[in-house]
């Protein structure tokens, strides 16, 4: 093959080029994954990993691993975190001051030891001088020759992961069911209350924002009847955001009525 | 089927019938555990016509594989030694069940588990003494526990929880050394040959010294916290005295003697060495046993607790009988296990009915009983006399060939423990001067005579320990090719009279 | 020879007791006269045996009879045998014969008491269990009679044990029983050890190969169970408390029959102690010693049964020596338990019916001239006392005299010390049984008017008068030409060829006779001749204070003994708690308080776990490291 | 360049995700970190699968991927079923298993 290794244990070099870049870029992005305060930051650096991480089985003629990787990872997985962090509360941050004393220091110590002692120990092993290689196995197309492999030789574990996945799906659905304390409200029930309130007030129903405001739009509240501001109409989002734009009172004519 | 198997499914069905009834028929629940005891008696009584005396090999034998990756079998059989030890477990249950009738009511659940556990203790029992399998052995011993830790825990009086765990731990830790020599014993037959828990094929295993010292001490200490030897005893007086009478006979007349049993069984069978080279270590146990129990026995003030320290220097001499190595000694050791099954059993539940009715069992909140209630104040006269080994009752054979069979090998125990012939009379004469003799103390005016149910309960055990007394050939003519045997395997003979023609004047 | 009547001895009170105990209140009605025909009918049985024997030739006179084997392990093998030859048959129809005499006397003696019925139960019990002890082949056979009587007695002192002190007197008859009985047992042992046999042909024919050394051990012990039984130096203290029983009790079990049980033991076993003359010298030694001790507690008594009691120890003293000299003691031995069964069961009863009519008052100094109020008792009481001080031709002076004899005769500087203090004890007894006669029949009257004393009925006072012609009679009987001594020949061994004697009979009769008229002088001069007052004088010398503490034998067992014993008692119970059950609660509070300790790691917070996690992947990454380097 | 290069990455990246699950208190991060741990593992794998020429170590990367996907969705589910009645997802503040 013209393309043949120069020297054992050697690859080609453009691959080196591609870990000398990608390879400090993804630990600087894992490590920025763990100090960052904010979940979706530490989501996004996490997709940046998974996304370094799949390139570089590509890189290692793991095709097809490289590609469910950023299908299942990067898209489905990834999705999921965000979409959590976003029932959760995208705002909440952490603070980063340690609350159980002592642990973060040994942490850092019992890290950096087990670092230390996992890369000394892959220095000492005699790993990668005679590297083998996948061609002879890729021979068929990697994605075929995974596929022999699961089907013939794994098959048992797949089976036991396919029950395994159905099982976690099922089990999903069973948490996240909500359990109801109290019966559902019919509308009788929900008009009955609506009417029997401390006021009568919300009984016709709350404005939409915008309705009779000086702009028609979902960051201004409604005005009431007296041409005060309905706070309750904009979004509590909105309001915690500080983005009501006008809330000023309209100025009624006054008009002499004894009507309540 | 085999008798053994069928006389220890017998109560377990039993068990299952009764776990059927209702909860509140407690009544029903009763009489068929009554009924069911009385049949397994009378099975065991047809076994024992049947058990050929002149053999000394097992017999009822057996065998089926059970888990053969390990080569465990359920193996079963019986010789003399365990053959009586049957007996007397099988006699002495519907006894409890009897004089026990209202025993069950201040239990934390019902009546019908209580006499549900009680079936299943006899089951356990009945294996434990018959398992010719190791692990089939291991098995039984430590599953026999569990009924007792509930019957204690469940149904007893005072720091019942406290007890019945003390027992449990302590029986437990014992229980795990054994497990460990044990399993030493699989290891070693699987380097020797074939892996095996058959206990023939085990005693023919060669060991070096050491190892063999090493796995007779996991036996031994399981044995001696069993049986209860010093200084291992102390969760015996605190289990009898939180258990229910019927309780405590189970558990002294019967339970512990799996201890004793075991030392003959599987101590001096399986290594005979390490029995040999531990005999004055344990003889001076057993000693202790006798005189340190009847001291503490004389200072008591619980009348449980006074049996059970009587106990613990009866063992003492049981101990010594079988440790002793001569016929005499092993004869006198395994009379005096059946022996004390019943004395113990009188003194336990004829005390039973003394406290139920007084509500104490201070031991100073009795006096004068002989004037109120004399049949009671007989029956309980009659239990001690029996258990300070007067002649002409039973126990007394027995702890004479103890300590005749002791004296002919090696004298010095027999002599201290004949120290505890003395002692005996104190220990049981002070309660029955405090509880039957003097004026009737206030309180115990009204206090009623026994009824016939429970003249019915006691009679037997009356009987029975006159009857062996006068007449203990029957149990010995069933003993004695074991107890010679066993000597023999253990490399014993018995020593021969001193005489010397030639010092003749 | 066999016979196979000898069981009915045995097994008729047997049934009576059995009957009576478990009849209860039924037999109430019918029961004293059931227990007196089974202890009659045991009597007329031994009576039959008797005139049996008597017809057959010296050699073929001992009937045996087998009844079953006992026990057998190896080559320890006991039957269930009784044996009848010429000392048993003495025994069992002293116990038959003053037993029916005793349960004759306790018809009437016990008449009021609401449990007559149970007295009788334990009365045939005890006589059973007597003459099972007489009559038992071997050593084992007789030690099961052995502890029956213990049992025996044991529940006659504490017939009234709803009172405290006598309960406390029936247990420490008992425990000093088991003392003696403990020895007994290890006789027995070290008879099989030796001899590899425990029946009492078995060890007299073995016996002579047996080393002295072993000899001398079981004589020794079997010493040990007389002296608890028969109530010996130092095991003597129970039989003074033991008069806590109603007399007739007295009578039979602590005066007649049980207690000498020791000496029948010593002379059953003369083909052991005659080879073991340590063990012998052992024995005579005992009996003086005791002969001396209950003369001296006599003397102080005012209490008329603790005072017979104190007599007895010391008659019992006197057969313990005769026994000990040997061959040549054997049956004079024998001749003055016999004769004191005679003479000491009539006293007691006399005491008793004294007793009956002074409203139970024991104090003899409430006594005083009561001859006139009850002229058969003192009649009875009084061929008793002359038959005990020796006065000829009384019984006591038969057996006695020979006694001192014997002991003279014993050779050295050995037969002088036994023979001169078994003389001194002689003068002794006369002084103190003159007192007792003196105190309660002579003299003036000192009883209250509350006490009204009459004469016994009829049923009390035959069997003491029967008695009383045993007292009179029996030692001439018995020692007209040497009937007792040849009739026992067989069995204790003949005639020794009699040395140089050192005293003649002759002399040592005067010799006793000047002694005995010297002690009772000084008892008249002191009691009859001067006022006795009625509550004993505090002022007397410290000899008479620890006389009346009975030597402070009680103090010296609860100082060596009871003291000790509690402290240990209370010592290893509280060794037991604090140090074998604190050492296991120990194991106990260690494993919650290293729990204790552990769970501080338990924080809750699953990223301290977490942290514990990864603290235990690098152990095992290290770990790995440094296996593969 | 040697493939075994790759594996300090994997090494690297494990330690990271490591110290993350410790030090962090939002559960959503811990998982994240998790998954993190997780990826680096699989790149370790394949890297043995390279090194030593057969598909087995891919096979596995593949199971753990699945298992992965397992984990997440139960996992989540459980933050927020947490998150529903204690209205927040600090792992501190579910420390109920401490005395």
């Amino acid at each position: 093959m013209m393309h043949q290794v120069i020297e054992i244990g050697r690859t080609q070099t453009p691959e080196a080029v591609l870990y000398w870049i990608l390879g400090p870029l993804a630990v600087l992005a894992a490590l920025g994954m763990v100090v960052v305060k904010k979940a979706v930051h530490s989501a996004i650096l996490l997709a940046w990993v998974m996304i370094s991480l799949a390139i570089f089985y590509i890189a290692q003629d793991a095709v097809f691993l490289g590609i469910v990787q950023v299908v299942v990872y990067t898209g489905a997985v990834m999705m999921l975190f965000l979409f959590i962090l976003m029932l959760v509360g995208v705002e909440s941050s952490e603070s980063l001051t340690e609350t159980i004393r002592g642990l973060r220091p040994i942490a850092i110590v019992a890290a950096l030891g087990f670092g230390g002692l996992l890369i000394s120990l892959i220095g000492h092993a005699t790993l990668g001088r005679s590297f083998v290689g996948l061609t002879d196995a890729n021979a068929g197309g990697n994605v075929q020759a995974l596929a022999g492999l699961l089907f013939s030789k794994y098959v048992w574990a797949f089976e036991v992961v396919s029950a395994l996945l159905i099982t976690a799906a099922l089990g999903a659905m069973v948490l996240a069911h909500n359990h109801r304390i109290i019966a559902r409200p019919t509308q009788r029930d929900l008009a009955t209350a609506r009417f029997r309130g401390t006021s009568l007030a919300k009984a016709a129903g709350l404005p939409g924002p915008g309705v009779y405001a000086l702009h028609n739009a979902v960051d201004v509240p409604a005005l009431l009847p007296d041409g005060t501001p309905a706070q309750a109409s904009i979004s509590a989002t909105l309001k915690a955001r500080g983005d009501v734009i006008d809330s000023r009172p309209f100025q009624l004519s006054t008009i002499e009525s004894e009507e309540e | 089927m085999n008798m053994l198997t069928s006389l220890m499914l017998l109560p377990l069905i039993g068990a299952l019938l009764i776990s059927a009834i209702p909860t509140t028929k407690s009544l029903l629940a009763k009489q068929m555990t009554l009924l069911t005891t009385i049949l397994v008696a009378v099975g065991v009584i047809v076994m024992t016509l049947r058990f050929d005396r002149g053999k000394t090999d097992l017999q009822f034998v057996e065998t089926h594989s059970w888990i053969p990756t390990f080569g465990i079998n359920y193996s079963v059989g019986v010789d003399g030694i365990a053959l009586v030890l049957i007996l007397l477990s099988a006699l002495l249950a519907p006894i409890v069940v009897l004089s026990g009738w209202n025993e069950s009511n201040g239990g934390r659940w019902s009546a019908k588990t209580f006499y549900i556990l009680v079936l299943v203790l006899e089951t356990m029992i009945i294996g434990v003494f018959s398992a010719n399998d190791l692990f089939l052995f291991y098995v039984f011993f430590e599953a026999m526990l569990i009924p007792v830790y509930f019957l204690i825990g469940g149904y007893g009086t005072g720091q019942r929880n406290a007890a019945a765990v003390k027992f449990l731990i302590y029986s437990l830790f014992g229980g795990l050394l054994m497990l460990a020599s044990i399993i030493g014993l699989y290891v070693l037959s699987g380097e020797q040959g074939a892996h095996t828990f058959n206990i023939n094929a085990l005693s023919q295993l060669q060991m070096s010294s050491t190892t063999q010292n090493l796995l007779f001490l996991g036996f031994f200490i399981a044995f001696a916290i069993k049986a209860p030897l010093w200084p291992l005893h102390t969760w015996l007086p605190d289990a009898a005295q939180s258990a229910t009478p019927g309780t405590s006979v189970l558990l002294l007349g019967i339970l512990d003697k799996v201890g004793t049993f075991g030392m003959i069984r599987y101590c001096l069978t399986l290594f005979p060495e390490a029995s040999k080279t531990f005999t004055p270590m344990i003889l001076v146990l057993a000693v202790i046993s006798i005189i340190y129990g009847a001291f503490l026995a004389i200072g008591q003030k619980d009348l449980k607790r006074l049996i059970a320290f009587t106990s613990i220097s009866h063992f003492g001499f049981i101990t010594m009988g079988i440790f002793a190595m001569t016929s005499q000694g092993h004869s006198g050791a395994t009379l005096y296990m059946f022996n004390h099954g019943f004395s113990t059993a009188a003194l336990f539940i004829v005390g039973g009915w003394m406290m139920s009715r007084r509500g104490s069992s201070k031991i100073s909140d009795f006096g004068g009983l002989q004037r109120v209630t004399p049949v009671m104040a007989w029956t309980f006269f009659f239990a001690g006399m029996s258990s300070l080994a007067l002649p002409g009752l039973s126990s007394f054979v027995s702890e004479f060939l103890v300590l005749v069979g002791t004296y002919t090998r090696y004298p010095v125990a027999a002599i201290i423990g004949t120290f505890g012939i003395v002692l005996a009379a104190l220990y049981i004469l002070i309660p029955i001067q405090r509880s039957l003799h003097g004026p009737t103390m206030p309180g115990n005016e009204a206090l009623s005579d026994l009824n016939v149910r429970e003249k019915i309960a006691i009679a037997p055990v009356i009987a029975v320990i006159i009857g062996l007394g006068f007449y203990p050939s029957p149990l010995l003519n069933i003993i004695n090719p074991a107890s010679t045997h066993t000597i023999t395997q253990a490399g014993f003979t018995d020593p021969l009279a001193q005489i010397d023609p030639k010092a003749g004047k | 020879m066999t016979s196979n009547s000898l069981v009915y001895l045995i097994a008729l009170p047997l049934f009576g007791a059995t009957v009576l105990l478990l009849a209860g209140r039924r037999s109430d009605k019918w029961g004293h006269i059931f227990g007196t025909l089974m202890s009659a009918s045991s009597f007329a049985v031994g009576v039959y045996l008797f005139i049996q024997m008597l017809g057959n030739s010296d050699g073929q006179r001992a009937m045996t009879q087998k009844l079953f084997n006992w026990i057998s392990v190896g080559s320890f093998q006991v039957d269930a045998g009784l044996l009848v030859d010429q000392l048993s048959i003495c025994f069992v129809l002293l116990i038959t014969g003053v037993g029916t005499l005793i349960h004759i006397y306790s018809i009437a003696y016990m008449s009021h008491d609401l449990d007559r019925r149970r007295f009788f139960a334990y009365l045939n019990f005890f006589i059973a269990a007597m003459l099972l002890l007489v009559l038992g082949d071997s050593y084992l056979n007789l030690y099961v009679g052995w502890e029956g009587v213990g049992l025996a007695s044991y529940l006659l002192i504490g017939f009234w044990n709803q009172k405290p002190t006598y309960a406390t007197a029936a247990k420490k008859a008992f425990v000093a029983n088991r003392v003696g009985d403990m020895g007994l047992s290890l006789a027995i042992m070290i008879a099989f050890a030796t001899l590899g046999t425990v029946s009492f042909d078995g060890v007299k024919e073995h016996a002579s190969h047996a080393s002295t050394g072993a000899l001398t051990a079981i004589g020794i012990m079997l010493l040990v169970a007389a002296t608890g039984k028969s109530a010996q130096f130092p095991l003597q203290a129970w039989l003074g408390d033991a008069m806590a029983g109603p007399t007739p009790v007295s009578a039979l079990i602590h005066a007649a029959t049980m207690v000498t049980a020791g000496v029948y033991l010593i002379t059953r076993s003369n083909f052991i102690f005659d080879l073991a003359p340590n063990a012998q010298l052992a024995v005579a030694v005992i009996g003086v010693i005791t002969l001396l001790f209950g003369a001296i507690i006599g003397m102080a008594k005012d209490d008329i049964k603790k005072a017979l009691a104190a007599s007895t120890m010391s008659q019992i003293g006197y057969m313990v020596l005769g026994a000990g000299l040997g061959p040549a003691g054997y049956a004079f031995a024998i001749m003055h338990l016999l004769t004191h069964g005679f003479f000491k069961a009539g006293m007691f009863l006399g005491a008793g019916s004294v007793m009956h009519g002074m409203n139970d008052e024991v104090n003899m100094r409430r006594y005083g001239g009561l001859r006139k109020f009850m002229p058969i008792t003192f009649a009875t009481f009084g061929l008793g006392y002359l038959a005990i001080i020796g006065v000829p031709p009384f019984a006591g002076f038969y057996s006695k005299d020979k006694i001192i004899e014997v002991a003279f005769n014993a050779g050295g500087i050995k037969g002088i010390t036994l023979g001169s203090a078994a003389l001194l004890g002689a003068m002794i007894t006369a002084f103190y049984m003159t007192r007792v006669v003196i105190l309660t029949f002579a003299g003036s009257k000192r009883w209250d008017d509350k006490a009204h004393p009459h004469e016994s009925p009829f049923l009390m006072w035959a069997p003491m008068v029967l008695l009383a012609f045993g007292s009179v009679a029996s030692g001439f009987f018995f020692s007209r030409g040497d009937s007792l001594k040849n009739w026992l020949e067989p069995v204790v061994g003949g005639h020794m060829a009699h040395e140089a004697e050192l005293l003649s009979p002759a002399v040592v009769s005067i010799l006793a006779l000047v002694l005995v008229v010297i002690g009772v002088g000084f008892a008249i001069i002191k009691y009859l001749l001067n006022e006795v007052p009625q509550v004993a004088p505090t002022d007397v010398t410290v000899f008479t204070k620890i006389a009346r503490r009975d030597l402070l034998q009680d103090d010296f067992n609860e100082a060596v003994f009871m003291r000790p014993g509690q402290a240990i008692t209370r010592g290893l119970q509280t060794a037991d708690t604090t140090l074998i059950d604190g050492a296991v609660r120990g194991v106990g509070r260690f494993a919650v308080g290293a729990g204790n300790i552990l769970r501080t790691t338990q924080t809750g917070f699953v990223r301290s776990y977490a942290l514990w996690i990864l603290v235990g992947a690098i152990g095992l990454v290290a770990t790995i490291w440094v296996v593969t380097l | 360049m040697n493939p075994a290069n790759y594996l300090y990455i994997s090494a690297l990246l494990f330690t990271i995700g490591a110290i993350g699950v410790v030090v962090r208190r939002n559960a959503i991060v811990i998982f994240m970190c998790v998954e993190l741990m997780l990826n680096a593992c699989n790149l370790a794998f394949v890297t043995f699968a390279r090194i030593n020429g057969n598909l087995d170590g891919q096979v596995v990367a593949f199971f753990t991927m699945v298992v992965a996907a397992c984990e997440v969705v139960v996992g989540l589910a459980i933050i927020v079923t947490i998150y529903r009645s204690r209205r927040s997802a600090s792992v501190d503040d579910a420390s109920l298993l401490k005395r």
